[in-house]
């Protein structure tokens, strides 16, 4: 046993013993197709988890019960149909062979969706009030309809529970129709389904009665609740505890899920799941609260990370089960590690929610981190396996997250490999970005990297410049080139960057260059960088404009992440003016003077500051590539084909003598960090 | 020959003295507490014991075995003829033949053991052990020449007085050594005690074969628990002392002395010769406990007496609590003693009459019998770990084909691991399989190695008590300690429950389920692999087999140990050893890894959560550290239903 | 009303004229918050900016924009501290007496939670009188000894205070405060004796009482009201439901601290003191090894982060300070500090009554673990960082310079307080 | 002179088995009475000694503290709804003790902590509390370290006779031995017996643990509450010292150092 004993004492959920403390909780995973059917990368993906230990996954956030409320658009599961019984099938058997037990949330979204797709319905509510962050207008649900959902979900159930599943959750959280009836923010109706308490709490209610007779006794039927909506007209914590209570006085409701702030607006919904700008564990006092008046266990998620953090959570009783659901994305190992006593090894979530902010777009789920995460049906490894091949001597070029990802997995092969970092420290642009305010938990990425290179004995060697000389003298069988980019600042020389006249975001994140009085960044990328260059010197003190020629500034950034950007940034009064594009810089005396244009209109102003930053990504750092490029036995060059099909570059198998030469990351062209990192493990994985 | 009658005078009076030698030795032994033995069958099974049991142990240095055959063959046969020719005076040139014949064997084994005692390696004793191959190889030239004319070689009464003399002289030096010595206690004494010692064993089942490892109770509620002085030892423990012949080869073996813990078997069982004599250590001359904190004991400063508390002045507690129980040296002994035995009941005195069991000791006993297990767990978490193996219950089931005992590896996550593999394994047998839950108890091998036998028979008890409850007809453990209690310990408490039930290690059984195809398994492509034989599971209970079946039927030939199978090295984990924590120059486990190392394995497959546990203690790089399950579990292909 | 714009087109040009004589007047004219009737700041977006030299409009924030774009009102609007009720009594009827732990002579949560318990037992007595037909009023007494730092006893709670500062209430003085207390008894007769129950002298000192006086105590009470009490007991492992004693030892988070009302905190008279055959002598703290005390426990962190570069130095001065060490989780992660002394939510909670963090910048993991510490004090080279805002007391520089400094003067000062270097320093030291 | 020193012991209960044991803090009691008048200590026990003493849970107990090197031991005969004091106080007078160690807490019972003040205000002694070890006792007075939170120490002296209650810090009790705690003698002794009358009227359920409260949020409107909830941690207005030279900065930190009386 260990410290963290208090994660591992076992415990039921009605008649379910779940062996750990530690859930998986609904989410929209965004990888079911085919009208809504689990698919292989579905299964793999949870089984995945199972694996690695988890004690129960709930799968299939936000999974609709009825044919009119719209999956296809973030491809949850689709219960209205018999159809999905046999992939339920497919789905329990993997995880019940690793010890697992797994759950789906079930629900009708009502009006907290989209009309605009699949069958095209209208959207319904309890008032027809529309919901903000989908745009969705709706109409008013009416009597027949309402009886209809409530067969739609006893049917659905039956589904869940003839599949094989262990149980399901009803979502009465996230402004689903549950909860739409119990809010009265929403719910304006005078019959007998709105008006008074036990009016409002009367769909679920049925649905819960429905539910529950349908699956019999000792069926697990949890409710996801919220615990203060954090809205003036909505539910607050009061509220949630009456409802709770009223809700476990049935004895039909087997657990509550507990989730922190409403979310049909862009803010609240930036606290559902709480980026790296949070503190810990930010609304664990609401599931607390719930707990008090409840007799059933208890599960949080939201912003609980850390092993250390989940035990103290379990251990002092707040609730009964920790959700760690972005944890396990970061790593499906989290529990196994626990138990190998390998901690330090887990790779731990930071919060930067590149998940989330993806499914909000409709994509699927990813972790920054984790290129392997979701791609487990692609045969992409979370633990790589030595190679039975030739032990190889590969030299890394570049400190960033991709190269570090290649040395680290390269290692995990069992190869030579040394890693030369032109800077003093490891992490690349990674670094850069951990120094804005609020963003510092991002180098937890590059801080676990650099630990494994540790332990895996990567020669790793900082403040050495590499050249082809250098190269030639360590004599690699492979060298990879991750040099990453240059700040891209030249595009219009009539913002005068040659005479100094702007700086780049990464001058001013890096401290190379003082934070002027009175600044104005203009961004053209409009995802981080140019936001926190922004808040950084909105915090040291300057007074900045955002100045971008896109709709919006920070608008390539997901819905969980510009919330608290805006936030920061509207509290510091950091002027946000987008549409506008920099034409030119000049010096006018001490002061600079920046001349925009605005792009629908071609009218000009001009701002008088005293320091201009420029955020326009990226070129690459390719000089040492082409240097390369010539002696090196592949041209430089990436077989595609095999690289996309997770399959070994043909090269390594052929008899060449000489130097492979591979380059990933920005050093190629600007992408992100999920993508070098991605590049990097499926070059290396078969090394 | 001048005086003839001289002799036969002077073999009479060395016969004598030798025989007041004996009764003397004799009551030093019977001081000792009574312990019932059949004298007569005892006596008779003796030759056999000596040529079977005895030899089989000293047939392992070959270059020994044939010097013993041929000096000691040759000396007793020489003996014997003496007495016949030159005492009894039977007149028979054949018998004169034969003499001198098995005196030239004895010589040229004396020759041999001159030759080994020229540069003896450093297991051996000098001192007085230095002499005896000239003492050997005097008493055969002195009766060479003392029987050429009875053999007709040369003619009667030839010679002067001088050589009467001068062969008087050399008789009696010689007899002296051989007779008087034997019983006195000169080295022969080996002879003299080896050959009672064989004959009044306390664990007569080791002979012809058998096997008895399992430590006798201690009784309870006398006026002394254990070991406190020497005559609190049964007399043939006494007498098993004395049988020591120095030759070291469990000081070779022992995983303390090499780790230089202050432990050295051979010294313990010269300690104990010098208690139940009385005197001082003076004479040893062989190794003495290594002392890594230079806490300087002088030799001859060890000081006993049969009615002296030993570890008063003779023997240092910390030696008795470096052992780790793991029987290397009584496998290797000659003489078949019990060190082991004897270590465990000056343990008993230690424990639970004076409550000195050192370092972690008292807390892990306080656990176990607050909470049935060592580290001081809710025993209601003791299943905790089994949550999502859907394992079936005796309480809930009453009965079925395999009990399958957990063990203390219950409580720990990496041992766990080791659970859910033999678990995986079960199931894909389908094999009718269940455990005890919280109702098991620690087994109580740590609490009796450790001397606190009152603890260990209250947990057998209670757990026979549990087990009676149910039917099973096999007891299956991950545990070699747990495996050695319930089968060899168990019987001792007058408890029906183990009746007719096969208690078996996890490799013992996994290897029947594979030999008779109830599992398929992948051939195994990891590099190379050793077999480390846990203590318990080999020298023990004799399986060196089943383990290294299992892995051949994945493909993998064992690169084997220098030390392995019955001279397996411990990996130091027995015995409470790492309770008690004595410290050493090494530790014990760095040893055996780097024994693994020298056969260039990736791998070390193990069958013992505590081997496991300690030699991942080893500092990396070092081979991974696998139980047998776990490299089955990895291998095995599963059917698709 | 609020709507309406209102303009000064003359205003207006000179503020757009950088050169006008009136300029810098108009200006600042401007310069304060234009707010609305109701409060609100009022902002106009059409009227941001002027045009500049090259006939284009012109936004320059630093040196003015004309009407009401001028010098941002930045920092946080002085939100008004809303002033609370205060909670007088004329003439107390009755007495509800509860004696802080006052650990460094502030007010520690427990006993704020026991002052919070004493008005709630209060108000339920007031109910109960009035209920039937009689008016009566309680006061909840602070009862305290030796030094005092609280500066809001008034917020916590107390109506009434009795401060004995007299040498000998101070330190460890058992007999002398019991004494005190005793007589306190006599003079007020109150309805309850509080007391938390902890190791800080609360339970030491209830017990005297309950034993003085014959009463017997409820002892770890968590649950109370006027009627019944329940206690742990068993360690912990059983809850005893009894009738309310008149003498309470109780545990934190009895009941919810005050936080909508003040207090008067007028101090209540006591007679002198007779302090008669003292037996126990107190003669000081004793040093220990800080390092040996656990890190959630120890009372004086030194913590470090990534912003320190001589970890010798560090360790040094903490042994000089006689500070426990902490680290960050990067400190940690780099391999600079081991993982037991990691401090913040992937680590340990601290406690510490003071924090010194050393190159930390305050990761908000890392701020939830000093969640509960007393005084902060940050060094730091980056004064925006958010453990100089979380912190008492932040000295912005280079650390091994300060570092340095401060080792210089704790060992000169050491020097002067025990030049023999004894371990045991007598006499004049306490920590009430 | 070697003082007379009674060591009190009662049955403690495991935290996780929650079985009858040997009491912490009654064996560190045990330990400390042995380290300060070795065989001469007597060890009293109040509680039930009649026919099914033998062989219970208690006896076993009971041995387990002999088993720390006594040859006897008292036993006040006391039923289990008596109040202890009047015969341990009674007991205590008629042995003429100097120094009577007891645990702080009892591990099972009301856990009251009540019972050495109750027997201290009924002899007239003096009593010091957590005590973490006695260092001497001479000329009717005794050197005592007392136990502070936070693993500190205070060295305080009190004359004799005396009851010391002894905390978790003082030194662990030695190992208990099998055989002289078998062979121990119990010395059953009739004390007045009082019913603990008090006690009858009381209603005891097994406890539930009692998470400690998270953060309090008062907040009235949702805004507040949303704020409040995930803000971060922060005091406010500190000092904040930017220009001054490194000798007045780390002045300033001394003197708050010394304020706060970490540096003494």
């Amino acid at each position: 046993m260990s410290q963290f004993d208090a994660l591992f004492q076992p415990l039921n959920i009605n008649k379910l013993t779940i062996r750990n403390r530690i859930v998986s909780t609904a989410h929209a995973e965004v990888y079911a197709t085919d009208g809504g059917m689990t698919t292989d990368r579905y299964v793999k993906y949870y089984e995945e988890k199972a694996k690695g230990g988890c004690g129960l996954c709930i799968c299939g956030g936000s999974s609709v019960v009825s044919i009119d409320s719209p999956q296809s658009w973030w491809a949850s599961v689709n219960l209205s149909t018999d159809r999905i019984i046999p992939h339920f099938q497919n789905l329990a058997d993997a995880v019940h062979k690793h010890g697992g037990k797994i759950m789906i949330q079930i629900t009708h979204m009502g009006r907290r969706s989209r009309w605009d797709g699949e069958n095209w319905p209208n959207l319904m509510s309890p008032s027809g009030i529309r919901e903000p962050v989908h745009r969705a207008t709706c109409k008013t649900i009416e009597v027949e309809e309402i009886w209809r959902v409530i067969g739609d979900f006893v049917q659905a159930a039956r589904r869940a529970k003839e599949g094989g599943l262990d149980g399901v959750e009803l979502s009465a959280v996230h402004q689903h129709m549950i909860d739409q009836f119990w809010s009265p923010r929403v719910n304006k109706r005078t019959d007998e389904w709105g008006g008074t308490f036990e009016g409002r709490m009367k769909f679920g209610m049925e649905v819960l009665k429905a539910v529950r007779e349908e699956v019999g006794p000792d069926f697990a039927v949890g409710l996801r609740i919220t615990g203060d909506e954090f809205h003036p007209d909505g539910l607050n914590h009061d509220d949630m505890k009456k409802i709770a209570q009223y809700y476990d006085a049935t004895g039909m409701v087997d657990y509550f899920g507990v989730v922190g702030s409403g979310c049909d607006t862009h803010n609240t919904l930036a606290n559902v799941i709480p980026n790296m700008s949070y503190p810990p564990e930010p609304f664990l006092h609401l599931a607390a609260g719930i707990k008090e008046v409840v007799s059933v266990p208890v599960i949080h998620a939201q912003n609980i990370k850390d092993p250390n953090q989940a035990k103290r959570i379990v251990e002092a009783g707040y609730v009964d089960f920790v959700g760690m659901t972005r944890a396990h994305i970061a790593d499906p190992h989290f529990i196994a590690k626990i138990k190998m006593d390998q901690v330090d090894q887990i790779r731990q979530c930071v919060g930067a929610n590149y998940c989330i902010d993806r499914q909000y777009q409709g994509l699927d789920v990813l972790c920054i981190q984790n290129a392997a995460t979701s791609r487990e049906y692609m045969g992409l490894p979370h633990i790589i396996e030595k190679t039975e091949g030739p032990i190889r001597n590969i030299v890394v070029i570049g400190g960033g997250p991709g190269g570090m990802e290649a040395a680290r997995v390269a290692a995990e092969r069992g190869h030579k490999v040394t890693l030369i970092e032109k800077a003093e420290e490891l992490g690349g642009q990674v670094t850069l970005a951990s120094k804005a305010p609020q963003r510092d938990q991002i180098a937890g990425i590059t801080r676990w990297l650099a630990m494994e290179l540790d332990r895996l004995g990567v020669d790793v060697r900082l403040g050495t410049s590499a050249d082809e000389a250098l190269i030639r003298e360590f004599n690699p069988d492979v060298c990879i080139l991750a040099t990453g980019g240059i700040p891209f600042l030249e595009q219009n020389p009539e913002w005068g960057a040659e005479e100094g006249l702007v700086v780049s975001s990464w001058d001013i994140l890096s401290g190379a260059v003082e934070p002027g009085k009175n600044v104005l960044i203009y961004d053209t990328i409009c995802e981080f960088s140019g936001m926190s260059a922004a808040d950084y010197l909105a915090a040291k003190g300057s007074l900045v404009e955002l100045v971008t020629d896109d709709i919006k500034p920070g608008v390539g950034i997901g819905g969980t992440t510009f919330p608290t950007y805006y936030r920061s940034l509207y509290e510091k009064e950091v002027i946000m003016t987008s549409d506008m594009i920099l034409d030119k810089v000049y010096r006018e005396g001490e002061s600079l003077v920046a001349v925009l244009e605005n792009e629908y209109t071609g009218q000009k102003e001009e701002r008088v500051v005293d320091q201009i930053v420029v955020e326009n990504g990226t070129r690459p750092n390719e000089a040492l590539y082409y240097a390369l490029k010539a002696e090196s036995v592949n041209k430089g060059q990436i077989d595609v084909e095999a690289l996309f099909d997770i399959k070994p570059q043909p090269i390594l198998s052929e008899a060449a003598d000489g130097m492979i030469l591979w380059r990933l990351g920005d050093c190629v062209s600007q992408r992100n960090t999920h993508a070098a990192m991605y590049d990097a493990l499926r070059l290396c994985k078969d090394l | 020959m001048i005086f003839d009658w001289l002799p036969s005078v002077l073999i009479a009076i060395v016969l004598m003295l030798a025989v007041v030698g004996a009764v003397r030795r004799i009551s030093l032994w019977r001081a000792g507490q009574p312990s019932p033995v059949n004298i007569i069958s005892g006596l008779m099974a003796m030759p056999k014991r000596y040529l079977h049991d005895l030899h089989h142990v000293v047939e392992r240095d070959k270059y020994m075995s044939r010097t013993h055959v041929a000096t000691g063959g040759g000396f007793v046969l020489a003996m014997f003829l003496v007495l016949c020719v030159h005492l009894f005076g039977v007149d028979s040139k054949l018998l004169a033949w034969a003499l001198l014949a098995s005196l030239v064997m004895m010589f040229t084994g004396a020759i041999f053991v001159f030759k080994r005692r020229r540069n003896p390696p450093s297991r051996l004793s000098k001192g007085p052990w230095m002499r005896l191959p000239k003492s050997l190889m005097t008493f055969a030239v002195t009766f060479f020449v003392l029987t050429l004319p009875a053999a007709g070689i040369l003619p009667d009464g030839t010679g002067n007085v001088l050589l009467t003399l001068v062969l008087s002289a050399l008789i009696l030096v010689s007899l002296g050594e051989m007779l008087f010595g034997m019983t006195w206690g000169g080295p022969m004494k080996h002879a003299f005690a080896g050959a009672l010692h064989l004959a009044f064993h306390r664990r007569q089942e080791r002979f012809g074969g058998g096997r008895s490892t399992g430590l006798k109770p201690a009784d309870l509620g006398v006026e002394v628990h254990g070991v406190s002085k020497p005559t609190d030892f049964k007399w043939n423990q006494l007498l098993g002392f004395d049988a020591c012949v120095q030759c070291g080869r469990c000081e070779a073996m022992c995983p303390a002395f090499a780790a230089g813990q202050p432990l050295n078997p051979k010294k313990l069982i010269q300690d104990m010769v010098v208690g139940l004599a009385g005197g001082t250590d003076a004479n040893y001359a062989g190794s003495h406990y290594p002392d890594p904190q230079g806490k300087g004991r002088e030799p001859g400063s060890a000081k006993g007496s049969p009615t002296e508390v030993i570890t008063a002045g003779l023997v240092d507690a910390e030696t008795l609590w470096s052992c780790t129980t793991c029987r290397a040296c009584v496998e290797e002994c000659p003489m078949m003693i019990e060190h082991v035995d004897a270590i465990v009941d000056m343990r008993r005195f230690l424990t639970m009459e004076k409550g000195e069991t050192p370092n972690k000791g008292a807390e892990v006993l306080d656990n176990i019998i607050a909470t049935d297990n060592p580290n001081g767990y809710a025993p209601g978490s003791r299943t905790n770990w089994a949550a999502d193996q859907n394992l079936n219950v005796m309480r809930d089931v009453k009965k079925a084909e395999v009990l399958f005992w957990v063990s203390d590896g219950a409580f720990d996550m990496r041992s766990q691991r080791i659970l859910r593999s033999f678990v995986k394994l079960l199931k894909a047998a389908n094999v009718d399989v269940a455990i005890l839950g919280d109702e098991e108890r620690d087994s109580g091998d740590v609490a009796r190695r450790l001397g606190d036998d009152a603890t260990f028979q209250n947990l057998a008890k209670r757990n026979l008590q549990t087990l009676s409850q149910y039917e099973f007809k096999t007891i299956v453990t991950t545990d070699p300690h747990a495996f050695h209690c319930l089968r060899n310990e168990y019987g001792d408490f007058g408890s029906d429950a183990l009746d007719n039930v096969e208690v078996l290690h996890h490799t013992t059984y996994l290897n029947r389920l594979v030999q008779d195809g109830k599992l398929k398994l992948d051939t195994f492509k990891g590099g190379t692999v050793t077999y480390h034989d846990p203590c318990y599971l080999g020298r023990y209970n004799g399986e060196y087999e089943a383990p290294r079946e299992l892995l051949r039927s994945m493909g993998i030939e064992v690169a084997e140990m220098e030390r392995s199978g019955f001279r397996s090295r411990c990996c130091g984990g027995g015995g409470g050893a790492p309770i008690t924590d004595i410290p050493g120059e090494k530790r014990i486990a760095d040893m055996r890894v780097e024994d693994a190392k020298e056969t260039q394995a990736d791998l070390i497959a193990v069958g013992c959560q505590q081997c496991t546990a300690m030699l991942e203690g080893v500092v990396e790089p070092r081979p991974e550290i696998r139980d047998i399950a776990e490299i089955l579990v990895d291998q095995l292909i599963e059917e698709v239903h | 009303m609020s709507d309406i714009i209102r303009r000064d087109p003359r205003t207006e040009w000179i503020a757009r004229n950088r050169l006008h004589p009136l300029y810098e007047s108009v200006i600042n004219a401007n310069a304060g918050e234009v707010r609305g009737p109701t409060g609100l700041l009022r902002k106009n977006p059409h009227k941001v900016g002027f045009i500049g030299p090259n006939g284009i409009k012109r936004i320059d924030r630093l040196k003015g924009n004309g009407q009401g774009a001028g010098a941002v009102g930045r920092g946080k609007s002085s939100a008004n501290e809303p002033v609370l009720a205060l909670h007088q009594i004329e003439a107390p009827d009755f007495y509800i007496m509860v004696a802080p732990d006052l650990v460094g002579g502030r007010l520690t949560s427990h006993d704020k939670d026991v002052l919070g318990l004493a008005h709630k037992l209060c108000r339920t007595y007031e109910a109960d009188e009035r209920d039937q037909g009689r008016s009566s009023q309680g006061a909840v007494v602070a009862v305290c000894f030796g030094e005092m730092k609280e500066e809001s006893l008034d917020l916590a709670g107390v109506d009434r205070l009795i401060h004995l500062q007299n040498d000998v209430f101070e330190g460890f003085a058992p007999e002398a405060r019991l004494e005190a207390v005793a007589q306190i008894e006599q003079m007020y007769q109150p309805k309850h004796w509080l007391f938390p129950d902890s190791i800080h002298g609360g339970a030491d000192l209830g017990s005297r009482l309950s034993a003085r006086l014959g009463e017997r105590p409820a002892v770890q009470a968590w649950q109370v009201d006027t009627q019944n009490t329940v206690c742990r007991g068993a360690s912990s492992s059983i809850d005893i439901t009894r009738a309310t004693p008149r003498i309470l030892l109780l545990l934190e988070e009895c009941g919810d601290a005050i936080d909508e009302t003040r207090h008067e905190a007028k101090a209540l008279d006591v007679d002198a003191v007779e302090v008669s055959a003292v037996n126990i002598v107190d003669h000081g703290l004793m040093d220990v090894d800080p390092n040996a005390i656990p890190l959630a426990e120890a009372e004086f962190i030194l913590s470090a982060g990534n912003g320190i570069h001589n970890w010798e130095q560090f360790h040094d001065a903490a042994k000089a300070l006689g500070a426990t060490e902490g680290a960050s989780r990067v400190a940690v992660d780099d391999g600079f500090m081991p993982r037991f002394r990691q401090v913040g939510a992937t680590g340990t909670w601290v406690t510490a009554r003071v924090y010194v963090a050393v190159g930390i910048s305050g990761a908000i993991q890392h701020m939830q673990g000093i969640g509960q510490c007393d005084k902060v004090v940050a060094i730091n080279t980056d004064s925006g960082c958010d453990m100089v805002k979380r912190a008492a007391l932040s000295v912005i520089g280079d650390s091994e310079e300060i570092l340095e400094e401060l080792v210089k003067i704790v060992n000169a000062h050491k020097g002067q307080v025990s030049p023999e270097g004894e371990t045991l320093e007598k006499g004049s030291e306490h920590a009430a | 002179m070697q003082p007379n020193v009674i060591s009190l012991v009662s049955i403690g209960r495991h935290p996780q088995s929650g079985r009858a044991r040997r009491s912490e803090q009654d064996g560190r009691a045990l330990e400390l009475g042995l380290k300060l008048s070795g065989s001469h200590l007597q060890v009293a026990h109040a509680g039930a000694y009649d026919s099914t003493f033998s062989g219970s849970a208690e006896e076993t107990v009971l041995r387990q503290y002999a088993g720390m090197g006594l040859k006897q031991m008292t036993v006040l005969k006391q039923s289990s709804d008596a109040d202890v004091i009047p015969s341990l106080s009674h007991y205590l007078e008629s042995q003429s003790a100097q120094v009577v160690l007891l645990g702080v807490r009892a591990e099972s019972g009301e856990s009251s902590g009540m019972v050495p003040y109750l027997l201290a205000e009924s002899l007239g002694w003096p009593i010091v509390s957590r005590v973490a070890d006695i260092v001497s006792i001479e000329n009717g007075e005794a050197e005592v370290l007392l136990a502070l939170p936070r693993g500190q120490r205070r060295s305080v002296t009190v004359t004799l006779p005396f009851i010391a209650t002894v905390d978790n810090a003082a030194p662990e009790p030695r190992q208990t031995a099998y055989g002289p705690g078998q062979r121990a003698q119990f010395n059953a002794v009739d004390t007045p017996e009082v019913l603990d009358e008090l006690r009858i009227n009381w209603v005891e359920a097994p406890a539930k643990p009692r998470p400690k409260r998270l953060k309090v949020i008062k907040a009235k409107t949702a805004a507040e509450r949303f704020k409040a909830a995930t803000a971060k941690a922060q005091g406010g207005s500190g000092k904040v010292m930017k220009n001054e030279s490194a000798q007045e900065k780390a002045q300033a930190i001394f003197d708050l150092l010394i304020e706060e009386k970490v540096i003494r």
